[in-house]
């Protein structure tokens, strides 16, 4: 694809990759904040590839891990219902609640279905008028404006049998969690290209100046990636801790405003629990009230569930880069992705999914 | 989290009171609705995200990340005379 | 007949202990399936379950040697770009034949209609699969037609079984993978499960691609003919090359290194897959095989393969290895590595 | 592969025009599913499909001669009085092979698993299967599983084909059914169809009655170590006898004389029918046989058939007449006649 | 099954033969009003048996073969509402409506279910309170108590999703308008012995009395039959027309007191079209009002429902025994089993259906 | 019309303010509502149609028929002295 495959090219990886170890003269530990760049630096071997020196740490970016347990086992309410059709992104249906996930709830006669875009579960909702057709509106600030325009357009047309269960979770807030936590090792971050793709850049230099770390945007492809890593390199050899944008092509310091409007007509900001770290105070969005008919949460009545994630899972240490997954006692024993304990087990980028299939082959090779 | 990938505006349509386009990432098409880029036309690259045009791809600043790559490691900009000394040790890494 | 067996406190194994019930990942082809068999289906059936129920069996009638295979087709849509499920009925088991060496011979086709069902569109599959059988060179000699309720089924599902002939001497089998082997693939990676994917209900998408379905034993035919003593052939459905890789390894207790430059992704594979964040290691072929042969032959097999018009883009992929028993590890394109791991269960799109 | 047909226009030759769509009754064994095989299956295969898709093919490799049969089961409940699928798969695949007169040997199992089907179920019947299969002396040496979507399937789908070897010279088809040949049946009839809708939904009734699920290939040596030239078998199963003596009277073009007093219907059977208003020639059987052989061996056979366990209550029920060609009648035990007609299509309660 | 199997005895049944051949010295038309009956004679070859002279004709009592065609569509279009769980009796689902049979909307989607008797579809309804659940309530006078009793419970347990598709026909009316029929040529009746088993006698003497003709009550085994054809045989050649009963141990000339006590405050009296037949007054019961809220035909609003019988069938001659079925011209053509143009070919009472596969050996034997 | 058989009475019990029966049918058993035949007891015979007993079966009167056909062809009551000829005629035509 154009402006993928350009991003990827080997020979330009190999001088960005000389360029960092040229650049790297002491150790440096880096979170990639994004789920997808974990994705990405695994799936492609990067950290394989960078000086000893230099560690990432895999960021608590990646949705389908930090949904809170409690709004799975919500979805996992509404979705047994039998008037209703739930849909969602295929991602979060292996995603465990407390005692199953939406793949049990579809085995057990759930209409559970899976969706590309929030759009099609409109449509599913207006072919469909005498069902219930929630959708599953979870993600960052990247996958926002989609749910909120699907809310806005479900008003618009007088969609009444559509609703949305949202929980939605903000990368600002959580950087500053991180560099909050006292056993905290970051020294720099990637910042999530695409999150500033909506966003822009505004919110990120009072945290660089606050917590004195630099924050690079940067995109997905091997070579967006290498070049956060480069700049971020730069600027901690050199001492600084400034705001820079490594992923221009996509990323505006404006944001997208058209966008940035929409959110602020439909959501209005909530403290939100992440997933095996906690409730962090402003870190999400809920529907706002103009839109509260639309909220499945309240349509459904599920405000009253509760929920307790393992007491094994050490994930929040993991998403803060506290602690490896295999420094978890559960990791490949209770917790395998087959069984997995925490979510940030589920995911493909879940780092203890990463670990699982990574770790495998460091045993074999070492051993 | 997200994600996102480049594509080229093949055609715009207004559905339902809505700005939609059909978009082509090489190859595969897909609806997208484009209410979020609202001044983007046929033949120029969105940014899509679940369904959605979340930002213009700006060709012209990828052409400059891709030149300032070629460039990387004859210019020696940002690090001064210790540049080449570094290179050297990273080459020998691999 | 079934005495001495206490049904009313059977418990699965583990570890199916953790899914009471069946989820849809379980048919996926990859880990869970493969659970399944090993913890329910060869302990019930005991001793008269032979082997590891593999994809196709080798048994001896009258001193000749015989290869059975069967295969259930539920594929939804019914008809996709290139193909329909009659095609892949038909191709699928011949296939199942081919990857032993044999020669198919004879088909069975058994229907599950559902009530509801247009006639017509039972009309076209069954003219897909004369068709295809037509082309494989196969006959359908015996079958079997179910209707189930309304509510429990959908549309047509086949299945087919499939009896084929093995020339004496060949011997081709998973186990018999052998470091040092070279790994080939007979051309493009992903084709049928991108064309089914394009036209399933929440993903559609437009796209150029075809199924690439097909029956291989003539590919097979030919590149037994070079004479090579080619150890393991394997047709990469579902689960894709990640999930076939994944198993050979396992039955032999070897490793398999792949060089991701050397994959045959074609652009519009590798463009559907970022769009929806899936794996084109993962993804159904029904027209590919892979080959497993001794290094010193690789040339010639490649030679032959590409000479049959369904082998016209085979290459060498990798190679079998002694390190990482039982491991898949790809060397990426910027010289990491990674393990390609078996798929667990259904492909889903991914937002991340 | 497919060039050349006019999908778009195809439209089903009468007499299917009547019905666009499946319903219930195509899957009945009756004529409606006879017609579904005579003017859908085998016009779509054309020339790859042979002879006319029965219950077994007798096929050739390499000098041996084989017979070969598939049968997908989808009986509700899954578990029943005597019981279960698991059971019915084995052996109504090794009963199709034993009708041709060949020794069963190998057998697929290919499971399409409903989501949310609890793996404690499809434990007890794979054990059901080993234990049938252990029983006939059969091996399961391939398989398959699909997962379909909740509201797609129903529990478990088994289908199960299977091979079979014949001895030289055997030849047993329906065509062979000669006028002067004696109709024999090998035991009580109807027990099998009254215990499973016994335990159906809308019909539930109390009964002492069990399944008669057997494998009837030992019964079948037996009665061909008499040295007869055992001309017809078959086993009654869906459509019951007047299904199987219809087909077998229009495949050989003759007529078939029953005397209604000599039908082995035990009371249980025909009070079950008498409530619901059926007739037991029509209901199933699993564990049971229907035989034409000459007049003069008759004896020697029912003989045979009485000294194996499965034969016990073995009788002649009828004659092979040349009249009224392809017609089944039966004498009543009043002295009249009735024509014994095909089952259309699935049976049915009646209140009148 | 006791008291089944001793009255189809073969040595009494030629006993009884041999008294009616002796009984019969001229040619006499006897009409077995019931369906069962007809099934009976049938499947045991009884006509075949009697004297050349003694003409059995087919009577219009097999509920399936005259529920009206109007009924029958009235059904299809409630069975195929998605809210309905249509509960009908085996032998309705058969039969053919103006385009289609219940196996078709079955299959077309529709919720159709066999039960055994109504009272299972109460249980599906309290089973599935979120459905509607209708009991398709045909048949003659025996079937009314039970579906007047299913009814009765529905209201008294409060079963508000059940209701009833009725139309139900009575016998005493039919006789009469088959008598009234200028070209009738039936100078005697077998009268439907379980009918008679819930209303008794009472209505027979003076339909006897009025068209000379002898009634008698009989049952449905050989014996049963054969002893009704014996006493008709034997009033008809003494000159004799009264009412008698060859069916005492199920029948009382009373009836069965507590059922028509119940079918006296459940339906009324009401104009019947029967299928091929037409109109006849006074002919069927329908809910009374104080029922009117289980009636399927108002809950769903299907009383505009109308339908037309195909002009080829001559089903209504047939029923009144003025043609036999061989004698429409549309029989085995048009008109088979698989293909039915009236309901006399679709139950295998239906005189058609007898016919069809009756005359196939006739046309062998004497070809 | 109207399939009814006569089973026996094997136990009673009251069901949601119902009198309902198990009723064997010489080895089939079904439940069976016995409100129409408020009186009849377990051991008795009822004749059954669609799930409910319409009539209790007599079966003094069911004795009594039979023990009639027994009879019929050795006595003579109907038809009086003509009946021997006719009779032998009836087995003639057999
Ligand atoms: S390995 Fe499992 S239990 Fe441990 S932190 Fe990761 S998800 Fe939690
Ligand atoms: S044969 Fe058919 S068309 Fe003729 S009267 Fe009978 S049902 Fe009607
Ligand atoms: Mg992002
Ligand atoms: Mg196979
Ligand atoms: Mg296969
Ligand atoms: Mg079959
Ligand atoms: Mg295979
Ligand atoms: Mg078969
Ligand atoms: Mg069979
Ligand atoms: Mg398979
Ligand atoms: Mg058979
Ligand atoms: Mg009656």
């Amino acid at each position: 694809m154009k402006y993928l495959d350009e991003f990827s090219d080997p020979d330009l990886a190999g001088k960005l990759l000389a360029q960092i170890h040229a650049a790297t003269t002491r150790p440096w530990a880096l979170m990639e904040v994004c789920g997808g760049q974990t994705h990405s630096i695994i799936r492609h071997g990067i950290d394989q590839l960078l000086p000893d020196g230099i560690e990432m740490i895999h960021g608590p970016g990646c949705p389908v891990c930090v949904t809170g347990l409690e709004t799975i086992d919500k979805a996992l309410a509404i979705a047994a219902r039998p008037d209703v059709i739930f849909c969602s992104f295929g991602d979060m249906l292996r995603v465990p609640g407390s005692a199953q996930d939406l793949f049990g709830v579809k085995s057990a006669g759930g209409d559970v279905r899976v969706v590309y875009s929030p759009l099609d579960a409109l449509t599913i909702a207006r072919q469909n008028p005498d069902r219930q057709v929630v959708f599953f509106g979870i993600g960052f600030e990247t996958t926002a404006p989609a749910n909120a325009m699907t809310v806005y357009q479900a008003r618009r047309l007088g969609i009444g049998n559509f609703s949305l269960l949202v929980s939605h979770v903000l990368v600002p807030p959580a950087i500053a969690a991180i560099m909050e936590s006292p056993r905290c090792r970051v020294q720099a971050f990637l910042a999530a290209g695409h999150v500033c793709s909506v966003m822009g850049t505004g919110e990120y230099p009072a945290l660089a100046a606050r917590y004195r770390v630099p924050i690079v945007v940067t995109g997905f492809e091997p070579l967006d990636i290498l070049e956060g890593i480069r700049q971020t390199v730069v600027q901690l050899e050199a001492g600084r801790h400034e705001v820079a944008n490594a992923y221009p092509r996509a990323v505006r310091d404006e944001g997208n405003p058209a966008a940035m409007a929409m959110l602020r007509d439909v959501f209005e900001v909530t403290d939100r629990t992440w997933r095996g770290i906690g409730t962090i105070p402003g870190s999400g969005w809920r529907l706002s009230s103009r839109y509260r008919e639309f909220d499945a949460e309240h349509r459904f009545d599920v405000t009253g569930v509760r929920a307790a994630e393992s007491p094994l899972c050490r994930a929040g240490e993991v998403l803060q880069g506290l602690r490896k997954p295999n420094q978890c006692a559960a990791f490949g024993k209770q917790c395998t992705p087959r069984t997995p304990l925490g979510a940030t087990m589920v995911s493909a980028e879940g780092a203890c999914a990463a670990y699982y299939a990574y770790r495998r082959l460091d045993l074999v090779a070492t051993s | 989290m997200c994600l996102a990938v480049p594509g080229r505006v093949l055609s715009v349509a207004e559905v339902d009171g809505t700005r939609m386009a059909e978009v082509d990432f090489g190859g595969v098409r897909k609806d997208v609705c484009l209410e979020f880029v609202p001044d983007v036309g046929v033949g120029e690259y969105v940014v899509v995200h679940v369904g959605f045009a979340i930002q213009r791809l700006d060709e012209a600043s990828a052409r400059e990340t891709l030149a300032h790559f070629e460039r990387i490691g004859i210019l020696d900009e940002e690090f001064g005379g210790g540049f080449t000394r570094l290179a050297g040790q990273a080459g020998a890494d691999r | 007949m079934t005495a001495g067996l206490d049904f009313e406190n059977w418990t699965c194994p583990v570890p199916l202990r953790d899914h009471p019930a069946i989820v849809m990942g379980h048919g996926g082809g990859g880990a869970m399936s493969a659970e399944l068999v090993e913890h329910l289906f060869l302990p019930g059936y005991g001793a008269a379950g032979a082997g590891e129920l593999g994809d196709c069996a080798v048994v001896e009638a009258g001193g000749v040697r015989l290869a059975f295979s069967t295969d259930s087709f539920v594929v939804r849509p019914m008809f996709f770009p290139g193909g329909s499920i009659g095609d892949l009925a038909v191709n699928g088991t011949v296939n199942d034949l081919a990857m032993s060496g044999a020669t198919p011979l004879y088909l069975s086709a058994a229907f599950i209609l559902q009530e509801g069902t247009a006639l017509a569109d039972i009309g076209r599959i069954a003219a897909a699969m004369g068709a295809a059988a037509s082309a494989a060179g196969v006959r359908l000699v015996t079958g079997d037609t179910k209707v189930v309720d309304r509510r429990s089924g959908d549309g047509v599902y086949v299945n087919t079984a499939g009896v084929g002939m093995l020339a004496p001497g060949v011997d081709i089998a998973p186990r018999r993978a052998t470091a040092g082997d070279a790994v080939l693939v007979s051309g493009d990676l992903g084709v049928h499960g991108v064309a089914v994917l394009s036209c399933r209900e929440g993903v559609e998408f437009g796209t150029g691609v075809s199924s690439d379905t097909a029956p291989l034993h003539g590919l097979v035919a030919a590149m037994l003919a070079t004479g090579a003593d080619v150890h393991v052939l394997r047709d990469p459905t579902r689960g894709g090359v990640a999930a076939s890789l994944n198993e050979i390894a396992r039955a032999a207790g070897v490793g398999v290194e792949l060089g991701e430059r050397d994959l045959p992704v074609p652009p519009a594979v590798a463009d559907a897959c970022s769009l929806l964040g899936l794996d084109p290691l993962q993804v159904a072929n029904e027209g590919k095989l892979l080959a497993f042969v001794p290094p010193d032959s690789a040339d010639a097999v490649l030679d032959a393969m590409r000479a049959h018009p369904l082998g016209a883009g085979a290459r060498r992929i990798g190679t079998c290895v002694p390190d990482h028993p039982g491991m898949v590890v790809a060397r990426t394109a910027l010289g990491g590595t990674r393990v390609v791991t078996m798929p667990i269960g259904e492909q889903l799109p991914r937002i991340c």
